[in-house]
């Protein structure tokens, strides 16, 4: 019998090593794995790359991993936010390294790694700094930019509901990231508002198939962290 | 004498130029209050990046969902036939040419439609560059909102962009608090501007050669 | 206002040019907008590139288009199944081209036009027939083919429900190829059992958002070719 | 003497060497069998290429709906927990490595996991490959399933495909009616062969150089 969901978040978040390569789901708050997050922190994993459309806010989740000093590299599009002081510290220390992404290449790097293909040619980019020293080529006369996959070890993603299948749905705008991160990572963790029954979500309006996640865990109430 | 648009008035300019039925990307900053000037007998769909097809208005306190946000992170809500998707969909909207109009703030302009407005290429400042790339490339057009002019008084409409670009030969239209002014394949054209002022003051506070409409409309 | 819903069939397929190229949708019979392709045989566009998954069954829908002699080139995955011989006259007698592609990587070809990539690298097809004379590369220790876009002016696809904004949603494995194509073409026109009030379909449900949608026609009761 | 196993047995064979909780494709033909013989002590998960995850079986004459069908366009059903999703997400997931086993069947294997299996070349017919080259390089394990030999007593497992190939060194383990066969970076390894058969015997009926493992167990 399948059944992914694991009873704590310490069974959810068991087995990432030190060094890492982790996705984060979430826009800002929207979608954030706050608890994860957490649960990672006292999990212990060190020299962590982390793949976030930010890089944090105020103290708590991911804001939190990065001020316990687990972070090696953000891979993000706008590390910049209202309250983004730790990253930002960090940063000018040298603590921290950044690579920065256009935020539409970042998803399309983690679908490629989700989709088996070995990289693609985007336009975004092209001519700008963050396209110095990538490969360009000219293609049907319009210039574009080569671009890996971005694959992940693990991947700790919020949505909204899930069977013991691993089938997922998401919920509003929190939806963002998660998909994508799912497909794109060796061991996906899910964190869920509601757990419920086989059979309970329509097939038609499954986002995430259960084949893309390995382990749920529930978080009825979870905290917001951006 | 003449005076200068408002933010207000930027934004209502631009509203207008919007057809019915446009799907458009608004970004940070300005570019956001054109979502107050829609005229109301046309149905304008409004895309944000994060996952968000007929984006609606700021809730009352009382209605905000943090998990229904724009991409500057502020509540919002969906319209009537709105429609929710993951990131890769909608940079695919983006990047694939569906968006009618991305309408973006900038820091310079030059005359071949460089844009430059993700940095000021500050050392020791964290690149960060969220969408702006992906809707420069891919709207079938791209609108610059923007002051005409830097605090300084410096041009901010350039032959050569200085600042870090965003995208080459991307821009369709600039607005101005001061003009409107086409991009066109022969350079600058200034298509309105406000009243009072002379071809010789707008080109003075302009880096880049402007050439002048036939019979240029007032702003206003 | 924004009214997507054309009155008739003729009126959804007018300005389909000589030498479009045509995305159909359909996986076999499931998903095959018979109707669309009847009104374009009556419309009377020649010189066609037809993609679709197969190359038509007995002699309705695509198989009659093809003995139309409308069709130039076909480019689909399969073109056999149990009573294709209309296509396979034509082939035989040298009359359409046909230009075989991986299934996946059809699929693929057309997201990466919807998308505004400008190529990718898979690995399907690396060392067969059916990659020779393209460009290969070796990435990451893999070997991978160069794929280039694959845009349709214009795609006929049936859906299931839409509303006037042009949103859809599918049924069951008719799905299939039907959202790809609303991305890949210029053009995309689609026929549906039911319309539906706007607001009636789940914003969290929707499969294909009508951005991706220019015309939409009703046609209750379908009829079935593959 | 030794017998060979029937189509069903070797169906039932493979149906029994797929672990619980896996994700798997059926190949038209031969594979399409296994879905039979599957443990019923054992959730496995079907997946169709044509954008189904939970296929069930074939269902009653009055229940059969034409859009829910399979890769080979035959009714099926959806399981309890199945989903559905569009082309490009189903072919993600075969080429992105998700599934845990494809099984297809095959013209030709070759020592080193060469498989030829769409294509006779003969000139003049119209290639058809279907999902079988993304299936191929995707699933993390590919079963083949096929008759040891030709009907003509040709060998089908051979040092080098003569037949167009569906893929290199993709295969990892054959099921034919009288062995089973690893494909290892040493070569072809018989794991299990039907009773009463020699090793000369076998390896006559095959092209390729085969090792034996130290006590290959009884196929029945």
């Amino acid at each position: 019998m399948i059944n992914k969901i694991v009873n704590s978040l310490a069974e959810a978040v068991a087995g990432i090593h030190d060094g890492a390569t982790v996705l984060l789901s979430g826009f800002g708050g929207a979608g954030m794995p706050t608890e994860l997050i957490h649960a990672l922190i006292d999990q212990g994993a060190r020299e962590l790359t982390v793949v976030n459309n930010n890089a944090g806010n105020g103290e708590t989740g991911l804001a939190a991993l990065l001020k316990a000093g687990r972070v090696r590299k953000m891979v993000c599009s706008f590390p910049k936010s209202s309250n983004s002081y730790v990253f930002e510290g960090l940063y000018r220390e040298g603590k921290v390294e950044l690579e920065c992404v256009p935020q539409g290449t970042m998803a399309e790097r983690m679908r490629a790694a989700g989709a088996g293909l070995g990289g693609f040619y985007t336009p975004t980019a092209y001519g700008t700094q963050l396209a110095e020293g990538k490969e360009t080529r000219e293609i049907n006369g319009r210039q574009y930019v080569f671009e890996l996959p971005l694959k992940g070890d693990f991947a700790l993603v919020k949505a909204e509901r899930a069977d013991r299948w691993g089938n997922l749905i998401y919920r509003k705008a929190a939806r963002n990231f998660g998909p994508v991160m799912c497909m794109a990572a060796a061991t996906t963790i899910v964190q869920v508002r509601e757990i419920v029954e086989l059979g309970r979500l329509d097939p038609e309006s499954i986002v995430t198939p259960g084949i893309f996640v390995k382990r749920v865990v529930g978080v009825a109430t979870p905290q917001l962290s951006s | 004498m003449h005076r200068s648009l408002t933010r207000d008035e930027i934004a209502k300019r631009v509203a207008n130029d919007i057809p019915d039925g446009a799907y458009v990307n608004l970004g940070i900053g300005l570019p956001v209050l054109v979502a107050n000037f829609l005229p109301s007998d046309r149905e304008v769909v409004l895309q944000s990046e994060n996952g968000i097809l007929g984006m609606g208005p700021t809730p009352p306190e009382n209605e905000i969902d943090l998990e229904l946000v724009n991409a500057g992170k502020q509540p919002v809500t969906l319209v009537t036939g709105g429609a929710y998707f993951h990131h890769a969909d909608s940079f695919a909207m983006m990047r694939g040419g569906h968006l009618d109009i991305a309408i973006l703030g900038g820091f310079q302009v030059s005359a071949t439609g460089d844009l430059a407005n993700w940095s000021l290429g500050k050392p020791g400042v964290a690149p960060a560059v969220g969408g702006a790339m992906d809707l420069a490339v891919g709207a079938k057009s791209l609108f610059i909102m923007m002051e005409h002019n830097m605090k300084d008084g410096g041009a901010k409409i350039v032959e050569r962009c200085t600042y870090p670009l965003t995208g080459i030969g991307v821009v369709t239209r600039i607005y101005t608090d001061i003009a409107v002014i086409d991009v066109t394949p022969q350079g600058l054209l200034v298509t309105d501007w406000v009243a009072g002022m002379t071809r010789e003051t707008l080109q003075s506070r302009t880096q880049a050669k402007l050439a002048f409409a036939a019979s240029p409309r007032a702003l206003n």
